[in-house]
Order: structure tokens, then sequence, then C-alpha cells
């Protein structure tokens, strides 16, 4: 595969239940000269609410489009769009995702076991509101613009992320567990970031306070630890040392948690 | 080539006939007389048992201009990728609030209308306009020019300029500019928001020219009726929106000095301020200054629920409804010296007392104006509703059971508030083809159009009828165009090019002298470079003209 | 045939950038014009350019072919491509609509080379809107002018002069009109604030300027209970601006998106408009963004009234699809996704088409040796009528041909292309 | 029809009821820094809030809770809350939340209940904090932080409130008064020790047992003259002839078993107590079963035992 393949339909044809000879036939565009899923694909098995995609690779664009309900496992990496608009369920990438992974993500889960490209969790094209529930772990890096406009839910990144995580981020929690990141919440009306190494931050646009003990980290912790052990364990080994608060340039109150 | 559409039922008001069957006869893009019986007829269409009408002709619908095209690119995440409804029933349906001009012109003809007029095309953005609806399939159209809120008139209005000049003046931007009529919207108000003017009514003064919408709404009709233009004054009146507007209405109506004048999108502008919430229906006082003066005529924009945008060039009352956007964004412009735009997203809610009410205000001014030929069928589209909702509006006039049934899922209140559930009237199938053919085809003046009489362009819609006049209406068994069959089935089997009406008009080219400096003193764009020729209109923009 | 007679044109449309100026004076002997009206680096550039253009000859390889085998090898490139990626169009009206209609038939890929900048823009308008005008508008009302970005003079030379703001004491206005600018200081405009009497200059680091921005704001904003927001620049300058606006009657602020487009650069314009939404609270302010090329104001607009969607739009799986980012050409060529590049230029004299690996159909107005199929086409508003639109997305000119050129239009040879298609 | 009375421990059980009516329920989990400002905390919002009749809405604490079984890892303790509405308890909550807890050093407040209709806890006070508070959703859990001068006082949006009981009850007939409050202290300490109820009075005990009506119009209930030593003589007495002092321990709890369970313990902890052979016997207090559907019969409870 050189060019890339448009998955968004993999949602209709579960939502469907058509046989899996059915689900072959199906076109996987509207253009004259479409692919079948077929020609790409064999589906097997009966299992609607487990699906694996095996020998993925980055081309496969939007695969857990608008997913509800059960698991999709990806085998390889996935492309852009993966999990865009996801609703609920667990979408499972055994390898890195695309640009714009999980945009307009509202509701289920998202993990990516190796890295994520630029916008991971953003808002679609016109939307004045990015990610709305859900969560995505990164147990890779992630590029740019990670959460832009991000209304709740919570991303975590065990790696590196690029500039401007939590863009105009509106209320959430981002997890930034790797290197210094950039610019992180610009913009920020309200909302959670907690980096694990202090990140460069414009400072007229934060205001930076002493941080001692603070009883929604420590709700925080235990929420955590039912979630995932490796970032509970980080977060239990140190507890906030300095908090900022901002971006004041728009009068935001976000809050940066620097461990 | 000759075609003959046989055994139809007819209903062509403008020549008198209410559901007659006859037979129609087509000779290339125009309906003739039954020819001698030894002429060969190449086409037999069957229409027996179906409803006979012209194409429909939307008086009032913003389908091109600078406007719109904010709006699209403002709304454009709501609607799917077309592919992925597929396996969905209903993915015909256009779910876009301001369809782009290709969907525009497909599901206008799929609904019958072959005829469509943007109402508000500002002079600098004239060539924008027309390069959108030339771009419009199967759809003739034509536009109205924005005038009342310009520097130029106002400043000729402000100096006391005599009437010649003022005429002169209107005829020559109606040239320009390639329209068929002249609107004013908030005469003055767009004005006067740029001087910071909050609000302005019919006989408040401009804070910079000091005079009053009342005054150039009194000039504007003389002009219009000087000049000879077949359709009034296209008025949006001042304070749309405002609960107590009708006083401006009615206000306005008398500024026209008994000189014929058209209300664009009345149902905005028949608000009352009674009951416990501030917000009431006027249109009992509207409805008897229009039946009582035959010189009056209104389109209703008419207010579906449901998710759309509004646009218009009223940047004064799109600024004051701005926090009521839903989603929560809008854009605004001040154009050019001479009006202005506002795009604000709104959803009108059902059990939403105000929007529950504005559609019964709807309801009540169609059923309470008496005279058919002094209302035409609008939503004022997209800003009441889309045009695709027309059948079901149709439905709501001829099927009082029906608009009962709906009435008891709106906001208790707003029907209590109304007095629609007492209003018997049904609409006729003739009265319905007076609102959406024969009675715009007349005020705008086009003898051709509009009727099925001989010498009419050949514009025909078959309907099927049926139980639910929503269904008959929302699919037409065929559309015929210039005749050329367009529509077969809901199906489009033909997209032709529009064209474009306007009005031929004459006026003392003396004008030109004085424009041309005031151009090159007060504005960016040359005088020479400004007015659109019939050879652009055909050649470059691709839409041939016509004129009346 | 070229008609060598000398011929004087006035009022005529530069194509050069995106102010569409429409006063110029031209002398046009055969190729050759001759401005004798303006001093604008650009217009005499772009004119200087075509006049000085040599007959170009379709080349298929890089060798001399006809129009017609030119025109048999790009449907040939065509129909074997897979993904075909339609891009540069620096061309008009027509071109933009012929194009599109092949994009869709193709499902390919379209985006208009300098879009990226315009894309904030045109983002921030899909997401939050926004309250803009245009230039006679300024010209007429505005008696403040705030310019974010100092290079503002340089990208668009006559803007000051179109906007009547050389001269700050005009009768009309009740006061003296004034000019703040907000960025790195530079020389073309320290010549211009020269010549004017009132104007103030707030210097920083352009990428600080939404802070400044912010900074005005929090001084006008209604919850002065709030604290002030800190800031690393002196106060006394914004302090003036701040008092300069509360007494302005119509504030319009000025930018280029191209200055702007640094990363988070659509965070200045999100500034803006916060700072002119506080101003309309009482009184009068509006945006005024400018864009460099015609060529991106007009496609966006054709294909938005079009499609329902600004550029770029992707067809590839069926219907149009916009993503700013993702669809961009340079992300597309930077994934290889695309396996035919067709550009289509006009207006692209002072651009470079992208190097890129994939196969090339080259539509311009300039040679290019090494495209797979290169046809010249001729330039719009010079050598064949067109449409395009100004900066203000409102006005759109109708170019008028100069000189009696047989060259063919992008419009006409797409539509060659097109026709092979359709039958 | 007669039975042969019941005696535990010699004390004399007597064949009656405790008649009991239905109420609605919260819990709530308050923590703080250590134990001291824990229990100021506690001691204020369960203050005042004895009987419903002129308090709205009863209150105690259920269990005190180690750090590992609270949310924020700090001590804490489960308080429950009775009233006869939702609404009265909604009102009463929001009340004692804002005035109490709010107010309370270090304090930080949770829900104790996960299932039920949701009670306004974080949601009705939020607004204190001026457009500052800070919503955050974990899960399915949304808490509040407001900002307060020692820092945030953190808040669970809502908590639930499920249909309970109120009113379980036994008498201590004693000879005397300190062997009755000897009794009722075990009594009390035992009752404690069960889940799901409080026993809202002062110590747990209240001595101020009440008949319905009065002489005086406007008085509802008055003293309890048949239990009362000094009026013998003066009214028909329920008392025997050496009993000088009665003492009433009322319960409310989450439901039916938990009342039964703590008025069976009680009974039981209060004949095995010291002192208890001065206690003549026990019994229970009732309207002849007008007032609510749930009767306690003392017998079947210590049958059970």
């Amino acid at each position: 595969m050189d060019f890339p393949v448009d998955m968004r339909i993999l949602k209709k044809i579960v939502d469907s239940r058509m046989s899996n000879k059915k689900a072959e036939q199906v076109l996987m565009s509207s253009r004259p000269d479409a692919l079948r899923i077929g020609d790409l694909f064999k589906v097997s098995g009966k299992d609607h609410q487990n699906i694996v995609i095996e020998n993925s690779n980055a081309k496969l664009e939007g695969i857990g489009t608008g997913w509800k309900r059960g698991t999709i496992k990806v085998i390889g990496n996935a492309g852009s769009f993966t999990a865009q608009s996801q609703r609920g369920g667990c979408v499972h990438v055994e390898g890195s995702v695309g640009d714009f992974s999980g945009c307009g993500l509202n509701g289920g889960q998202l993990v990516i076991d190796a890295d994520a490209g630029n916008g991971l969790g953003a808002s679609l094209p016109g939307e004045k509101i990015g990610m709305n529930e859900g969560r995505i772990v990164v147990k890779g890096n992630a590029g740019s613009r990670l959460g832009n406009r991000m209304r709740r839910g919570l991303i975590a990144v065990y790696g590196d992320v690029g500039v401007g995580a939590c863009c105009s981020m509106i209320s959430g929690t981002v997890l930034l567990l790797g290197g210094q990141a950039n610019l992180p919440g610009t913009h920020m009306r309200r909302g959670t970031i907690i980096c694990a190494s202090e990140p460069s931050l414009s400072a007229d646009s934060f205001f930076e306070q002493v941080c001692k003990d603070n009883t929604y980290w420590n709700i925080f912790c235990s929420y955590m630890e039912g979630c995932n052990e490796r970032i509970h364990q980080t977060l239990l080994s140190c507890s906030p040392r300095k908090r900022f608060v901002g971006d004041l340039k728009i009068h935001g109150m976000g809050e940066i948690f620097v461990i | 080539m000759l075609t003959v559409i046989k055994g139809g039922t007819i209903y062509d008001p403008a020549n008198g006939i209410n559901g007659e069957v006859r037979d129609l006869y087509i000779d290339s893009d125009r309906l003739v007389p039954c020819p001698a019986t030894d002429q060969h007829i190449d086409h037999v269409i069957d229409a027996h048992g179906m409803i006979v009408m012209a194409g429909g002709i939307d008086i009032h619908s913003h389908i091109g201009g600078g406007k719109a095209n904010i709006a699209r690119m403002m709304m454009a995440n709501y609607f799917e990728p077309e592919h992925l409804n597929e396996l969905d029933a209903d993915h015909s349906v256009c779910k876009h609030a301001v369809p782009s001009t290709l969907i525009t012109g497909k599901e206008y003809a799929r609904l019958g209308y072959t005829l469509c007029f943007e109402p508000a095309v500002v002079p600098s953005n004239a060539r924008q306009a027309h390069l959108e609806m030339a771009d419009t399939p199967l759809l003739d159209t034509g536009g109205y020019l924005v005038l009342g809120n310009d520097d130029y008139f106002l400043k000729l209005l402000a100096e006391k300029a005599d009437a010649q000049k003022l005429r002169d003046y209107v005829a020559w931007m109606l040239d320009a500019t390639q329209c068929i009529a002249i609107k004013a919207v908030n005469p003055g108000g767009i004005s006067a928001f740029k001087f910071n003017q909050r609000k302005l009514d019919v006989d408040e003064p401009h804070s910079h020219f000091g005079i009053t919408p009342g005054q150039i709404v009194r000039s504007l009709t003389t002009a219009i009726s000087d000049i000879g233009l077949s359709h009034p004054l296209h008025t949006h009146c001042s304070n749309l929106g405002i609960p107590g507007n009708f006083g401006s209405t009615l206000s306005t109506i008398n500024a026209a000095d008994g000189k014929p004048i058209h209300l664009a999108h009345v149902q905005f502008h028949s608000y009352g301020t009674e009951g416990k919430r501030k917000f009431s229906s006027a249109t009992l006082e509207i409805a008897q200054a229009v039946n009582s003066d035959s010189s009056v005529s209104v389109d209703v924009g008419h207010v579906m629920f449901g998710q759309t945008v509004t646009i218009s060039a009223d940047t004064m009352a799109q600024f004051r409804t701005k926090d009521l956007a839903s989603p929560n964004k809008s854009t605004f412009m001040d154009i050019e010296c001479e009006a202005g735009c506002g795009v604000v997203p709104f959803k009108y809610r059902s059990k939403n007392f105000v929007n529950a009410l504005q559609w019964a205000i709807g309801l009540e001014l169609f059923l309470t104006i008496d005279n058919p030929w002094q209302v035409f069928l609008t939503t004022d589209h997209p800003n009441g509703a889309s045009f695709t909702t027309y059948p079901h509006l149709i439905r709501l006039l001829m099927d009082r059971s029906f608009r009962n049934d709906m009435l008891s899922t709106i906001h208790r209140g707003a029907v209590e508030m109304s007095t629609i559930k007492d209003i018997s009237r049904e609409y006729s199938l003739y009265e319905i083809a007076v609102l959406t053919r024969a009675g715009p085809a007349r005020s705008l003046g086009l003898k051709d159009r509009g009727h099925l009489g001989a010498g009419a362009v050949a514009d025909v819609v078959l309907y099927r009828p049926a139980e639910n006049w929503d269904t008959v209406f929302r699919h037409p068994v065929l559309v015929i165009k210039g005749g050329q069959t367009v529509v077969r089935n809901g199906e489009i089997i033909h997209m032709p090019r529009g064209r474009t009406l306007r009005q031929g008009v004459d006026f003392d080219s003396g004008i030109e002298k004085e424009l041309k400096p005031h151009f090159e003193m007060y504005r960016t764009t040359r005088f020479s470079n400004f007015k659109i020729s019939d050879d652009e209109m055909s050649n470059a923009i691709g839409s041939d003209v016509v004129y009346y | 045939m070229t008609d060598q007679k000398m011929y004087r044109f006035l009022d005529v449309v530069c194509p050069f950038c995106g102010l569409l100026c429409d006063d110029l004076s031209l002398q046009v002997e055969g190729n050759s014009f001759q401005i004798d009206s303006s001093d604008c680096p650009l217009s005499k550039a772009g004119f200087l350019e075509a006049s000085t253009r040599t007959a170009l000859k379709p080349r298929v390889n890089g060798k001399f072919v006809t129009r017609k085998t030119a025109i048999q090898a790009a449907v040939n490139l065509i129909s074997n491509a897979k993904l075909p990626l339609v891009t540069g169009l620096m061309t008009d009206v027509a071109g933009i609509r012929t194009a599109l209609n092949l994009v869709e038939y193709l499902h390919a890929t379209i985006d208009q080379y300098s879009n990226r900048s315009f894309g904030i823009n045109a983002s921030h308008i899909q997401t939050n809107g926004g309250y803009f005008t245009t230039l006679s508008e300024t010209r007429n009302r505005a008696d403040m002018l705030v310019l974010i970005g100092s290079q503002i003079p340089k990208i668009f030379p006559r803007l000051i002069e179109i906007l009547d703001f050389s001269k700050t004491d005009n009768p009309r206005f009740k006061r003296p009109r004034k000019i703040t600018v907000i960025g790195e200081p530079c020389e073309e405009f320290a010549t211009i604030l020269e010549k004017i009497d009132v104007s103030v200059t707030i210097e920083c680091d352009l990428q600080q300027s939404g802070h400044v921005i912010s900074v005005i704001q929090n001084q006008l904003g209604k919850r002065k209970d709030r604290a002030p927001i800190t800031h690393s620049f002196p106060i006394s300058a914004i302090q003036s601006l701040v008092q300069d606006l509360e007494q302005s009657d119509y504030t319009v602020f000025v930018w280029a998106a191209e200055e702007i487009s640094f990363p988070l650069g659509d965070l200045v314009v999100d500034s803006i408009f916060r700072l002119i939404d506080v101003i309309n609270q009482s009184r009068r302010a509006a945006g005024l963004m400018l864009t460099t090329t015609p060529s991106t104001t007009t496609a966006n607009a054709v294909s938005t009234w079009r499609y329902g969607k600004p550029l770029p739009l992707s067809f590839r799986s069926g219907g149009p699809e916009h993503h700013p980012d993702y669809y961009a050409w340079d992300s597309i060529i930077n994934r290889g996704d695309t396996d035919l590049v067709i550009w289509v230029g006009g207006l692209d004299q002072s651009i470079e088409m992208p190097d890129c690996s994939m196969q090339k159909i080259v539509l311009s107005s300039k040679d290019h040796e090494d495209a797979d199929v290169f046809i010249p086409i001729a330039i719009p508003g010079l050598d064949h009528d067109a449409h395009l639109f100004r900066t203000d997305l409102t006005l759109a000119h109708y170019l008028k041909n100069l000189h009696m050129n047989d060259g063919h239009s992008g419009a006409e040879t797409l539509e060659e292309i097109y026709s092979q298609f359709k039958c | 029809m007669s039975h042969p009375n019941i005696t535990l421990n010699g004390i004399l059980i007597r064949k009656t009821f405790a008649e009991a009516f239905p109420m609605k329920a919260t819990r709530i989990v308050v923590t703080a820094r250590n134990t001291v400002w824990l229990k100021h905390a506690v001691n204020s919002v369960t203050g005042f809030a004895t009987s419903v009749i002129a308090c709205k809405v009863e209150a105690g604490v259920e269990r005190w809770l180690k750090p590992s079984q609270t949310p924020d890892g700090r001590e804490g303790a489960a308080i429950l809350f009775f009233a006869m509405s939702g609404d009265q308890l909604e009102a009463q909550l929001r009340d004692r939340v804002g005035q109490c807890l709010l107010t309370s050093p270090t304090s930080a407040v949770f829900s104790g209940m996960d299932e039920g209709k949701p009670v306004a806890l974080g949601r009705a006070i939020r607004y204190f904090g001026d457009g500052y508070q800070i919503s955050k959703k974990l899960g399915n859990k949304r808490y509040w932080r407001i900002p307060v001068m020692d820092g945030e006082f953190v808040c669970e949006d809502v908590t639930h409130r499920i249909d309970a009981i109120g009113g379980g009850n036994f008498l201590i007939v004693a000879k005397d008064i300190d062997s009755a409050l000897s009794v009722a202290e075990s009594a009390v300490a035992a009752i404690n020790k069960v889940a799901s109820v409080i026993t809202p009075f002062p110590g747990g005990v209240v001595r101020s047992g009440s008949k319905v009506g009065s002489k005086y119009r406007r008085l509802i209930a008055s003293t309890n003259d048949a239990y009362c030593p000094t009026l013998r003589g003066l009214v028909p007495t329920n008392l025997p002839d050496d009993a000088n002092a009665v003492l009433e321990i009322v319960i409310d709890g989450l439901n039916e078993s938990a009342v039964g369970d703590a008025m069976r313990d009680g009974i039981v902890a209060a004949c095995l107590g010291e002192r208890s052979e001065r206690i003549l016997e026990i019994t229970a207090s009732n309207f002849g079963g007008k007032l609510g559907p749930y009767h306690f019969h003392l017998h079947s409870l210590i049958d059970c035992a």
C-alpha cells in the first residue's frame, strides 16, 4: 500500500453486523475506482466487539472513527485520524499513529504503544471544542499541538511532546511525563497540565506559585492508581514542586504542575 | 421540437386557471398555443392525474455573495462526507445550513424551483454574487441591490440633493451591478452602526448624516417609481428582532407615502411587547396594515426548528444577537462604506418560548393576510430555515389538523400567546401557486415567468397528488426548465446553466461625471472598474443576461 | 499574433499583490508593459518580468513538443496517477473553477501555494468568526490604524497610501489620524513613519505581539479588578496606545497572515479579535487581514462557494474534505501521499515551484525544464481577462486583457486536459 | 392472651415495640489534616442536629476512617444525615457544608454514597469561588476546587440519598441516674460499632422523651409524663415503683436490619453492662402504630440474639 486508505467505514460495517462476506464487498470510498474491503483485508471471525487489524501500517487512516463500544486492536502502526471522534470502547495501537489521532475524542480510550503525530486529541477544523471526554495514553513521544482546545478527559504522554501542547485548552488533564515541553498551555483557559520536567513557558504568561501539599493532587494520584500503574508510580514518587497559573494573557486560570 | 404535456390538472393563477385539465405545448424553450391539428408532435409527456404548475420562484433567498460564503466557511463542519452516509437511509437530505452553489441548484430543482432571487447584493460585492449565482446550476437568478446605507446616497440625501440626481444614482447603480430591484436593509442603520449608533428607529436621525430611515425609504421608493422598476422597494425594516418592532414596521409603510413597498421577512418585524415575557405577536396590526393597503406586499421569512445560520447585511441587528449564537461564533464585516454583513449561527428550538412564538407568528401572517397576491412564501433562507423546508411549510398552510398536531409539540406558553389554534383557514393549491409562482413573478414584473400561458418560459413542474402535501411538494415527478427536463423522479438528469434576470433602466449619464471623482476621492476602486458589463456577465462570469 | 502598436491603458488592475490596486496607467507595446503612475516595487517587478518574457514552448521530459503533444502527455500522466495533487493555483476564478472540476473528477487533492498563511485567518473565521473591515471602509472611517508586524509596508507597498494615511491631517477627520506599529523595528517602516506626524511604535518581537495586545486588552477591559498581566516590555508606549484607543472612533487592526505564520501565530490573530471584541462593546473597531497573493483569496472564495469549505480540499475518498494542515500541499508532499503534482501557475513569477520527487505537470508562465510535462500559460489580467478577489474578501476585480497575446489561459489549458477525460 | 415476660441478665424486656418512620438519608466523608481539625469539622457539621423537629436534620458520625480508607489519604469520618424529605436534606447539607466544612481549616468533603438520587454537595456551594472555582472530572466523579484562604477546599460535586429509617429506640428504666447513665454509655458504645446507623442525640442519649400534643396549643409535643418519675401520683404512670431515672436511645439507620441490629446490640450491651443490676427494665416508645410503618418488637429482636 503506497497511498492512504480511508478506514472510516469500519464503524459502519461493524454497526451493521453484516456477514464477513458482505463486509468484504463494501466499497471503502465513493470514488468510482474505490477498493473493496476484500481487496485489502481478509475478514474473519464472528466477534463484532473485538476487532483486530493485522499487519497495519501508517497508511490506514481513520481507524476507529466514531467508535462506540468494543475494542479495536491494531497490530502495527496506524495512520492519521485514528480514533477520530471516538465515543467509547477502546482503540489500542501496538505501534505509532499519524497526525490528528484522537481528534474530537468524546469518550473511550485510545492507547498508543509507540509515538503519536501532531494534533493528538485536538479539535476538528472549525470546532470550538477539541477532545471532550475519554482517555489517551501514548507510551512514546507526541507531536505538536497536543490537546488543542481540549475540554475534558485525560491525555498522558510518557515521552517528549512538540511545541504548543494544550494550546487554547478549555479544561481537562494532561500529563507530560517526558522531556521539557515547549510553550505548553498557551491561551489555556482552565485545565491541568502536569509536567515531569520544567517546561519552557513564556514568563509573562504564567505566574509561578509555591506548591505545598495540595489536597487535589492526592485525590488525583489515588484516581490514577486505578488507571495505570506506571503513571501512578511516577506521580507518587514525587509531589508537585511548583504550580504555575495562567494563561494570564487571556485571563486564564489553568494550572501547570511541575513534579 | 414540439412537446405536449397531456391531461394534467393545471393550476395557473396568473391566467385564472384553477385546477382544469388541459394540455400544455412546449416549443423549444417556450410554452405555445395549441398547434394546428396536423402539426407533428415530437414528444408526449403523460400528466394524467398530475398537478401541473409553473416553475417555483423564490423571491427572497440568500444563495450567493460574500456573506453566504462566510456562512459556508463557518458551518463547514456541520456535514459529514457523503460517502460515510451511504450506509444510512436518508443521505439525500441536504444537512448543510448554507449549501454550496452546486447543492443549492440541485436541491432547488428537486423541489420544482427554477428561479431564485438573492436579496442582498452589496454593490462592491455584486461581482462575487453573480459569480456564485452563475455557478449555481439549474436556477435562473437575479439580485436586489442593497442601497440606503452607502455614503454617497446618504450624503446626497443629507445635502438635500434633487430627486433627479438620486434617481439617476439609483438607476446607475442598478445598471452597473446587473440587478433587478433595490433593497434597503435597515435603512441608514448599517451606516449608523459604523458610527457606533447601536439602535436607529424610523424617525431617529443618523448621528453623522442627520437623516432618518424614514427619509431614506421615502426617497428610495420615489426614485424606484420614477425609474419605473417593477418590484417595489424590497425593505428589510429597522429594528429587526426587537420586541415591539411592529411599530417601526408600520412607520416604514407610512414612510413610503402610499408608494408600493415590499416588506421582507416580515415575521422578524411583527413583534409586540405584551405578556409576562415582554414578547408577543403583533401580526394583527401588521396583517391589518397589509389587508388595508394593496400597495404593500410581504414575504414571511418563516422560522423552522433546527440548526441554521443567520446571514444579513444588517450588522446592527446581527451584532445585537451575537451572544445568542449557537454554536458560539459570529462574523461581522463593515463593507466599503456601502453596507455590512453579519453571520450568526443559530438554533431555533421548539421548546424555547421566543423561537416557538416566532414559528407561530410566521404562520399567523400567512393565515391572516387575506390576499395571497400580497404575500410570498419564504423562510428567508437560511435565516429562518433552509429552503428545503418549503414542502413542510406548505403542508402547515394547507393542512389544519397537521398544523394543530405541530402546535402540541412546541412551547406551551407560546401556544397560549398565539391565535393560530383558532384559525381554520387552509390554503388551496391555487393559492399556493400564487404564493410560490404567480405572485413573485407579477411583483418582479416577469411577464413570461410564473405562469403557463402561451409565450411563457417553459418552466413546468408536475406533482403527483398524495395525502401528505409535504410529500407532494418535496418530490415532484418531473421538472422542466426552459423546455428541458431537468429532474425526473428526484433524479437530476440535466444541469443547464442559469441566466441572470435584470431590469433595463434609463438614466442621465451626467451622473457618471459626478461619481467618478467620488470614487477617486473616497473609494479604493476606480469608477471604470466598478461596472459589470453584459459582456462580462456572459463571457467571464458565465451567466447570460435577460432584460425585463 | 501580437500587435506591435502602442496602447495606453488607464485604471489597470495590478495582479501582483493582494491589494489589487486598480489605478495604474500603463503603456503597452507588444509584450512590453511600462507603468507610469506608480512606483510600487511589486507592480514594477511584476510588469517588468512580464515584459521581458521570451516565448515559451511546451516540453515533455525537457524536450520541446507541440502543445497538443504536451496536453496528451499530461493526460497520460494523469490517467496513470493514483492520487494527483493540484497545487500552485496562482490563477484566476476561471482557472480555479476548472481546476476544481478536474480535481473532483480525478478524486485528487487541491491546495493553493500560499494557503498556509491565509489558513490562519480562515481557521479563525471557521472556529470563532471575527469582526472585519474592508479597504474603503478603513480609508473613510478609521481614525486609528494599528499594524501588527512591521514588514507590512514591504509586503504591501501601497497600503498606507491606499488607506489615505500618508498624511494624517485629513480634513475629513475631526482629529489627526494615528498609526501604531507593533513589531520589530525595521527600515521600511522608519521611512514611512518619518512622513507621518502621529504615530506610536511598540517595539517587540513579533512572536510577543499577542502578549502586547493582551496587555492592551487588559487595560481596556471591563474587569479592571483583575491583576494586570505581567510583561517585560515598557508600559509607557502601551499606555499611550490605550489612551488613543479610548479616544478613537473607529480603530482598524491590520496584519499580514504571512508575517505571523510562525508556530502559534494563530493565537496572535486570536488575541487581536479578543481586543476588537472588547473595543466593540463601547466603541468601534475591526480587523483587516492582508493576504499576499490575490490567488489565495480567490481560490478560497471559489472553493467555499463550490464545496462549502475553504482550501485545501481532498476528494480522495469521494466527497470534499477539508483539513487546513493535513491536506496542505507541503504535508502531502512530505508524507508522499501523491504520485503526481500538477502545478497551475500564471501569477507565479516570484515563486519557485517546490522541489519534489514526484512526477510533475507544470502549467506556468515561467519555463520549467525539469517538469515531466511543461505547458506555458498566460498571465491572468495581463494576457487574458481574469477575475481576482482582493485581500478583504469582498471585492472581485475584473482584469482585462492588456494586449493581443495568443497565449492560452490556465483555465483553457486545464479545460483542454479535463475535456479528454469527460468524453 | 398473655406471654411470659422475657428477661435478659435478670432485666425485664417489655413486650412492646419501637415505632420508626421513613426518612431520607445520605452519607458524606469528611477529611482533614489531623485528628484535631477533623474533630472540629465533624463537631461543627453534626452540631445542632438531634431531632428533625427543630433541627430539620439528624446527623452523626457513622464511623471514623483511617487514611487508607479516604479518597485523599488523610484521616476522615463518615457522617450520616437524616431528614424527613429530600429537599430538606439537600437544603441542610448545603447550609452545613457551606457553613461548617467550607469554613473549617484543611477540610475536604467527599460523597459517601454512590447510588440513589444525587444530592448537591460541591455543586451547591461552588459559587463561593466567584468564578475561580475549578471543576475536575476524574472517571465519573466530579470534584470542585474552591479557592480559600488556606489553599483549596476540595469538595465532590454530588453525593446521593436513599430511603432510610428514623426513630428506632429503646428506653432504659433504672433505679437511679448514675446507673442509667452508665448502661446508656455501654449501649451507645455498642451501637457505634454497627454500620449504617447513628444516635443523633447528645452522647447518643435523650432524656426528654415526648408524647404527642400538649395542653399548650402551639406545642405539638410535650414531656412524656407517663415516664417522668416526679409525676408519679399525678398522672397514670408506666414506671415501676422504684424507678427513678429513664433514658432513651434513639437510632437512625439506612435500613431496617441496621436499625434492628443496633437496637439489639444496644439492649444487650445495656443489660450486660456495668451497674446493670440497678436496671429495672428495657422498654420502647411507640404511638400505637400510628406514626410509622416500621415496628421493632423488642422480644423478636432479643429472640434472635
